[in-house]
């Protein structure tokens, strides 16, 4: 039983490498949206299984937390805003994709060779899969650097957030609850006001294009 | 421990009932009122720490010693004087049209949050706790700082929100590591991610895990703090947010940030015994030093330029506290604490300056001496103190720590003096230019009176006391505090 | 102060003021002869000072009081400087007052009094001789204190006095260090008491003057003063001279009848010191302002040269 | 109250003197308090501040032989309090200190005129402020007040020289010289760190106490001497001497030049004598390096000035050299072991002090003199101000004499010393030196020459010939209180040239303390020769010396009176046959730098337009710039300036490019950890 779920959960990480990865080779935003939210219920899913395994109530709370913020009120949010400022081509990449993804994968060996030693030492039954949230945290670390809009710079931002809570799942059984629930608090707000924001450069700079937000320099 | 429970509830509620009333005209004074009440309680509070010893709170959940006590009192007292100067201040800006009712709304209630999260950061025991107040802290200054909604503060704040989100989501990562480490030790169950236990089993935390955790915790934090080259959106979120904002990000967010710094260090030097986390520091703040003294020779926006002098002196502590040993952490908060409030009284200042002269480019602020001695004597003090001339208490820490590193780490002197050399060169031609000489300023200007000074000499007095005389209390709390960093 | 000292105090002051004149006198007859011409009697100074202190002074209008003072002043050191270097005894009270050094200080005060004299006027040729005269003077001066120094090392004092003693008790040997201070001295001493080739005592053409530059507005009364003065000047050089490096024959304490010899051979030395003066100022020419400073630091350098000679061989 | 009662008690001295400067600071603070009330200030503050200072000068004279006394305030850093110790070389200094204000706080008091800049009450403050920190700088007996009192001092003098900072140029001075103050001071403030060697004990008791290893020590040494040595003004980092004393009112520049600069040389003896007790001979050669190029250099550059005060303020960086030179040949002798000669060098030194003290803020007064009454700092538009001014004129002709070094004045006294100690190199076991130090003495001779030279130009220019402007003849002379302060200082010039060997005497108990032995004795032998070592080896009796000229000139006087009719006639100088001469047909200040200039040409960095015969319009101008301005201080702002462009780089304002660099720090951080 337990191996089985083991296994599941050794899945569900490798899905969301993958997805990770394919958010980075992603050009729609639309598309980087749904990408999001598969995302996002991955991490439902595999926070669940850890439940399942270890009989820990307060992960299937954090799973339903998920669920409600990250699989359903953001991306519905982010539609509406990609809709109302009809942005829906993240037109070009500041590098290309191809080379994004070669050092994309460059990031994973590293961050695999960086969890190894570490991950021995969990406890957790997904322990193996520690390497891959920190790989998942670099390589949305990675798009957000290469991405142009702004929209997909919150978007990687968020799947950061997946990646860390991923990190927390896999490594522990979840971080205590009132800190859970303080994170998903702070995700949302702060959400929110990206959201207003995204607003708001559009009304300023007419676009959303973060390459024309970059007045503020040294020159 | 009703005292904490009023220093920590009264900002709370004073958020949601600015949220109500924020944009009335009595608003101001409410924001003077609350802070103020705040301050008291903090006062209490600290009597009690002094009197009694370090205490918990709420089970564990808050935990107050002299380390953090000491900035509670602190970031109360700057949030008062700043709440203080903000009444006139804001006062000017709506007559000038820059702050709408609805703004002021925003912003009054954003500051009393932004009170209310910096105090729990300080006071909670939990290590995840810190970490969701700190982020709880940066939206709440991401709305200050955006207040204006100017092209150039939407894209301060939307810079500031992104670096620091992403910085600080590397400390999420490793305050995650952290827990991984310390479950192993304390069980899933027992609060794990208190620093009370966390610091009673340091030495037995894995030495590999705490290593990574403290990387991540690190940059996390860092980027908080500011250290180069994790400080881009410093410069730009001080010179695009209202001025009070600036002064309470220099004077307040920024030492929060480095609290959390420190705490992880003591963990991590607890658990290594070797000197990784003082070499970091130690390297970052010495680039972050160097680095912002070269930025600042290029100022030409005056909120901007101390933005990058804020910059140097975290560098600046942030090494001293890598230095470590009792005197250098002894410095290290000393200087905390002077640079919060010298800085927020330059920043206060500059305030006063800029509705003077309608504009923050240096360049047209001319003679402020001419145009209001009161004015031109607070600019001019405050930037000597901060540039670490005595007996301002800036230079009492400089002294301690220029003279520790030069035994202890000769090698970084040269960089140190180099460093101090080039910001004292960039800064003072500036202010010198700006105080001084004829004035440029239109002779109908916003006219302050003269107990909208008030903010700023008291600050610029209590960062005289502090250089020449330390009470016994205060040194009590930093020695406490020193000895409790260990070295 | 025993009485003896006194007297010769008093003698030497009043020889080095009678015989100064005269050594003046000496010197341009033997300039006169040596360069064809027929030569002014050897009275001539005495006569032309008891014609200028019969005359009538004439001060320009606005010469401040410095300017009348200054003639007095630089009699009285030159008077000083007299008394102090030994002449005829090394027995002189006046001389623990002012070592070489001092006696070098003395000098530099009257040139910087009669050069403020000088500028005190306003007139062109006033200001430039002042200037002249102490770019000689900042020259010549560390170059004579050169000289007195490699004595000084020698006889390891300072004090005038002893370093006659030591020069006159030593046994006849060749002492290379002297040789090079020697011809450093008689440069400077050219140039300090305005002769060829540094300055002409007789020229009034304007740009090339220095001495007579500086003395330009002076006349009657003050004008003697000042010739008297630049008179004692020559006549304390050439002592030093003498002293430094023909030292025997002064008396030494307690000898009435050596200070009774002692002037007779002072003269003849000084005699043939003026006779010397004559032939270089006739052997050489007049050189251009602007190579001076050349000439004294040769000077200079030689006398450092003597010095340093003294410290490595000893001598 | 009981504090000081047993501070009376166990420590008089060093009461008296705190409580002086307790007086200071309540004088300004009064200032500060009648900020506007002209009168008050300058008639009743002044004047006060006046007479404490006499206070102090007699207190610290009389502690001069006394045992050391020590004392604590409770402020400070924590187990820091502030430490005082008044012991036979501070002393010394607060004399200096104290005797030097007397004159200038009288003549301030008659200086300072209705509104020019900066409020009077405020001056007043600064002013005062500035005298208490110098005296407690003298005063300090651990790095933290010393540090303090250090940077006030800076501070306050900074404020004073920026009074007038309406004048770009003023404020240019001054920023350049607080940079320059500050770069020092955290220079010393490292020195102090080397000297506590880690025992975080920053009294001088301990650092006294610390036995540093060679390479710790001359580390110290060399911060030091950075750091004093930029306040001293030694070469190269003497650029804001020049800029900053002319630019501060004439007082100001007079306790700059005359005292504070003292302040440094006192830094650097106590601690390179006292605190580290036990000098390097190299540490010697060093000093005696820099001070003769820095005394040569100030002394070129102070004859080529064509500004009354800039010359002034070379001829403070020649002064300052010489007393570095002196200093190093003390600490060469000490290092040797031969201590009655290091005892000759470093009373020499000190006496130079004092002396200089003394005639530079008489000089600096007497250019404030003529300042107020001309508005005229350029010497080309002076002139013949004897006539108008003449109690000014007089007074500064004492100053002068005593700064060209002539006898008997005090500038005289320590060059004998100097020249003296000079003389008695060939004791050194070290054949190298023994050779170069006769060298070095020609070197101190042609600097004292030259700089008889440069005071004959700046008191012939200024003080003689015919005015070279119409609105000179309207100057008017000192005002009572100007000219007391100025015959004070002048009686001090006499004083300290004509009484060597009671005040030289006094000098021996610093030199026990330092060197460990003592001139008293020798000296107190013979009250009126100035005897160092023995009279058949050296004497100079000033006294004797200034009777026998003036029995001479009296004598000449009296005879030219007694045989010769005493006839004289006014008429206009002699024209040379044109009779169209005016003022300006004298010799310039540029005319008489022209030999030095062309002597001395690679010293300087020179422009030069020359007229031809062809021009219309002929027009002659030489300006001099300094070689280190443009070798060094330029090519550093240069290098700062492009490296801080360089940096700018790093921060264009694209988001993409911080979180690149976050992320690459991230990247490199981690890499370490494992690593």
């Amino acid at each position: 039983m337990q191996g089985m779920f083991g296994q599941l959960i050794n899945l569900f990480a490798s899905v969301l490498l993958l997805l990770s990865f394919a958010m980075l080779a992603q050009r729609r935003v639309v598309t980087l949206i749904d990408l999001f939210m598969l995302q996002g219920a991955t991490l439902v899913a595999a926070t669940t299984v850890v439940g399942v395994v270890t009989h820990q109530p307060h992960l299937y709370l954090s799973a339903a937390l998920t669920l409600l913020l990250k699989v359903a009120l953001i991306p519905w949010l982010l539609h509406r805003v990609i809709r109302q400022l009809n942005v829906r081509w993240d037109v070009e990449t500041l590098i290309n994709i191809p080379t994004t993804l070669l050092l994309g994968i460059v990031l994973v060996i590293f961050a695999f060779n960086l969890a190894l030693p570490i991950s021995q030492l969990s406890s957790s039954v997904a322990r193996g899969t520690l390497g891959i949230a920190l790989a998942g945290v670099l390589l949305s670390f990675l798009m957000m650097i290469t991405r142009s809009k702004a929209v997909s710079q919150v978007i990687g931002f968020l799947s950061m957030e997946n990646c860390l809570f991923f990190a927390a799942t896999s490594a522990t059984y979840g971080m205590p609850l009132v800190v859970e629930l303080g994170i998903a608090l702070d995700v949302l707000v702060g959400i929110l006001i990206l959201g207003v924001f995204m607003f708001q450069l559009r009304e300023r700079f007419d676009s959303l294009d973060i390459r024309h937000i970059e007045k503020l320099k040294e020159d | 421990m009703y005292a904490l429970y009023a220093t920590l509830g009264i900002p709370l509620f004073g958020a949601l009932l600015q949220a109500a009333v924020g944009h009335r005209s009595f608003a101001r004074e409410i924001n003077v009122a609350l802070s103020a009440a705040t301050f008291l309680a903090a006062c209490v509070l600290t009597e009690r720490i002094v009197t009694q010893g370090p205490q918990f709170a709420w089970d564990q959940a808050f935990f107050i010693d002299p380390l953090n006590v000491f900035l509670v009192t602190l970031t109360a007292f700057v949030g008062l004087t700043t709440a203080i100067f903000s009444r006139p201040y804001m006062a000017i800006e709506a007559e000038h049209g820059k702050m709408t009712p609805p703004r002021l709304r925003l912003y009054h209630s954003m500051y009393q949050l932004f009170n209310c999260t910096m105090l729990l950061a300080l006071t909670t025991n939990n290590m995840g706790l810190l970490w969701v107040a700190m982020e709880a802290a940066t939206l709440a200054t991401v709305l200050l700082v955006s207040v204006y909604r100017t092209a150039a503060s939407l894209e301060a704040a939307w810079k500031y929100f992104i670096l620091c989100g992403v910085g600080i989501a590397q400390a999420l990562f490793g305050t995650v590591l952290l827990f991984m480490a310390a479950e192993k030790v304390l069980g899933a169950e027992g609060g794990a991610l208190l620093w009370t236990n966390l610091d009673a089993v340091k030495t037995q935390l894995d030495p590999a895990i705490i290593t990574l955790a403290f990387a991540f915790l690190f940059i996390g934090y860092g980027t908080k703090v500011g250290l180069v080259p994790l400080h881009n959106w410093l410069p730009d979120a001080h010179a695009e947010g209202p001025t009070p904002v600036s002064a309470v990000l220099s004077g307040l967010l920024l030492n929060v940030a480095l609290y959390a710094l420190l705490r992880c260090k003591v963990l991590t030097d607890g658990a290594l015994q070797t000197p990784l986390a003082s070499r970091l520091m130690m390297g970052f703040g010495l680039l972050s030093v160097l680095t912002a003294a070269f930025f600042l020779l290029r100022q030409k926006d005056v909120k901007r330029m101390f933005a990058y002098s804020s910059i140097e002196h975290m560098g600046l502590m942030t090494f001293a506290f890598g230095v470590g040993g009792p005197v250098a952490n002894f410095a290290g908060l000393l200087h905390m604490t002077v640079h919060s409030l010298i800085k927020s009284a330059i920043f206060f200042a500059v305030g006063h300056a800029t509705q003077r002269a309608g504009t923050q480019i240096m360049a047209d602020i001319r003679g402020l001496m001419k145009a209001s001695p009161l004015l031109g004597w607070s600019m001019m003090l405050g930037a000597l103190a901060i540039l670490g001339m005595p007996p301002f208490g800036v230079f009492a820490s400089e002294f301690l720590i220029l003279t520790t590193a030069m035994r202890e780490q000769p090698w970084a002197t040269p960089f140190l003096l180099l460093a101090l050399g080039v910001a004292f060169g960039a800064v003072f031609m500036r202010v010198q230019e700006m105080v001084f000489g004829s004035t440029n300023l239109p002779a109908g200007g916003t006219a302050h009176t003269a107990p909208a000074h008030l903010p700023v000499y008291a600050h610029l007095g209590l960062g005289l006391m502090l250089g020449i005389y330390i009470p016994p209390y205060l040194d009590a709390w930093y020695r406490q505090a020193a000895a409790m960093m260990g070295g | 102060m025993t009485f003896l000292g006194a007297i010769s105090q008093l003698l030497a002051i009043t020889a080095a003021l009678l015989l100064a004149p005269l050594l003046m006198g000496w010197v341009n007859q033997w300039r006169a002869w040596m360069q064809n011409r027929s030569a002014p009697s050897l009275l001539q100074p005495y006569r032309m000072l008891h014609k200028l202190f019969h005359k009538e002074s004439v001060v320009a209008e606005h010469a401040t009081p410095l300017f009348r003072v200054v003639p007095y002043i630089v009699f009285g050191a030159m008077t000083l400087a007299c008394g102090i270097v030994p002449t005829l005894s090394t027995e002189l009270p006046l001389a623990p007052a002012a070592d070489a050094i001092a006696l070098v200080g003395l000098f530099a005060l009257a040139r910087v009094f009669i050069s403020l004299a000088a500028m005190d006027i306003g007139t062109s040729f006033g200001t430039l001789g002042a200037r002249r005269e102490m770019l000689i003077g900042f020259l010549a001066e560390p170059a004579l204190l050169m000289v007195l120094f490699t004595a000084s090392l020698i006889s390891t004092s300072t004090s005038l006095t002893t370093i006659v003693e030591t020069l006159a008790h030593r046994e006849l040997a060749i002492y290379p260090s002297l040789a090079f201070a020697g011809v450093a001295f008689t440069m400077v001493s050219l140039a300090e008491n305005a002769r060829v080739p540094v300055d002409n005592p007789t020229t009034h053409l304007e740009l090339t003057m220095i001495h007579e530059a500086l003395i330009l507005e002076y006349s009657g009364r003050h004008l003697a003063l000042i010739e008297w003065a630049a008179s004692l000047k020559l006549f304390a050089y050439s002592c030093i001279g003498l002293a430094l490096f023909f030292p025997w024959g002064v008396a030494e304490a307690q000898s009435p009848l050596a200070l009774l010899l002692a002037l007779p051979v002072l003269v003849i030395k000084l005699a043939i010191g003026g006779i010397v003066l004559a032939l270089l100022e006739t052997i050489n020419a007049k050189m251009r302002i602007f190579r001076v400073p050349e000439f004294l630091a040769t000077a200079f350098l030689l006398a450092v040269i003597g010095m340093l000679v003294r410290i490595l061989l000893g001598g | 109250m009981d504090a000081s009662a047993t501070l009376a008690a166990t420590a008089p001295h060093l009461g008296l003197a705190l409580a002086v400067v307790l007086a200071w600071l309540l004088i300004g603070l009064l200032g500060l308090v009648a900020i506007r009330s002209f009168e008050f200030i300058s008639k009743v503050l002044f004047p006060a501040g006046s007479i404490v200072s006499l206070c102090l000068a007699v207190v610290a004279f009389a502690a001069l032989p006394a045992q050391p006394e020590t004392a604590q305030l409770p402020l400070g850093l924590p187990g820091l309090p502030f430490h005082f110790r008044l012991d036979a070389l501070s002393a010394y200094f607060l004399f200096v200190i104290g005797a030097a204000a007397t004159g200038i706080s009288l003549f301030a008091s008659g200086y300072f005129r209705r509104g020019e800049g900066t409020p009077p009450g405020i001056l007043c403050f600064e002013y005062h402020l500035f005298l208490a920190s110098m005296a407690l700088v003298v005063l300090a007996d651990d790095a933290y007040c010393f540090m303090v009192m250090w940077e006030s001092m800076a501070l306050s003098s900074f404020f004073l020289v920026t009074a007038n900072h309406r004048v770009a140029e003023i404020r240019r001075a001054g920023y350049l010289y607080l940079l320059v103050a500050h770069i020092g001071a955290i220079g010393i403030l490292l020195c102090f760190g080397v000297l506590q060697a880690n025992t975080g004990d920053y009294s001088f008791a301990n650092m006294r106490a610390q036995q540093l290893g060679p390479f710790w020590a001359s580390a110290g040494f060399l911060l030091a001497l950075f750091g004093f040595g930029a306040k001293a003004g030694v070469v190269p980092l003497h650029v804001w001497l020049p800029e900053a004393h002319p630019a501060a009112p004439s007082p100001v520049s007079a306790l700059m030049s005359g005292v504070m600069l003292k302040t440094a040389i006192y830094g650097l003896l106590r601690v390179s004598f006292d605190l580290l007790h036990a000098p390097l001979w190299w540490w010697g050669l060093i000093l005696l390096a820099l001070g003769l190029v820095t005394a040569l250099f100030g002394v070129v550059y102070a004859a080529a000035q064509v500004d009354m005060k800039r010359l002034l303020a070379y001829s403070s960086i020649e002064n300052i050299g010489l007393l570095l030179a002196g200093m190093g040949l003390a600490a060469l002798f000490t290092a040797y072991g031969i201590r009655s000669v290091a005892a000759l060098a470093l009373t020499a030194t000190l006496y130079h002090v004092a002396s200089h003290a003394f005639f530079k803020a008489l000089l600096f007064v007497g250019t404030g003199a003529v300042l107020h009454a001309t508005a005229e700092r350029s010497l080309g538009k002076l002139g013949g101000l004897l006539r108008f001014m003449p109690w000014v004129g007089w007074l500064s002709l004492v100053g002068v004499l005593a700064s060209a070094g002539l006898p008997p004045l005090g500038g005289f006294v320590s060059e004998w010393l100097l020249l003296q100690s000079f003389l008695f190199t060939p004791d050194l076991p070290n054949s190298f030196l023994n050779m170069l130090i006769p060298a070095v003495a020609a070197l101190i001779a042609l600097i004292a020459a030259l700089a008889g030279y440069t005071m004959v130009k700046f008191y012939g220019i200024i003080f003689l010939g015919q005015p070279r402007e119409e609105k000179l003849a309207e100057a008017h002379d000192a005002s009572a209180l100007e000219r007391a302060g100025m015959l004070w200082l002048a009686a001090g010039c006499l004083a300290l040239g004509l009484l060597p060997v009671q005040f030289a005497g006094a000098l021996s108990a610093i030199t026990e303390q330092l060197t460990g032995v003592g001139l008293g004795a020798t000296l107190a032998a013979n009250a009126w020769l100035l005897v160092p070592m023995d009279v058949a080896r050296a004497s100079y009796g000033p006294v004797i010396f200034l009777v026998g000229v003036a029995l001479c000139c009296l004598l000449a006087y009296v005879l030219v009176r007694r045989f010769y009719h005493g006839r004289l006639r006014r008429a206009p100088p002699w024209d040379c046959g044109f009779p169209f001469q005016t003022a300006r047909m004298q010799d310039s200040a540029e005319g008489f730098g022209q030999p030095i200039r062309q002597i001395f040409e690679p010293f300087f960095r020179m422009e030069r337009e020359l007229p031809t015969a062809s021009d219309t319009a002929p027009r002659y101008r030489v300006t001099l710039a300094d070689h280190f301005w443009h070798w060094v201080y330029l090519p550093v702002a240069r290098l700062v300036t492009r490296f801080a462009q360089a940096i700018a780089w790093l921060q264009q304002g694209r988001i993409a490019v911080y979180l690149l660099y976050s992320f690459v720090t991230l990247v490199a951080v981690l890499m370490l950890v494992r690593a």
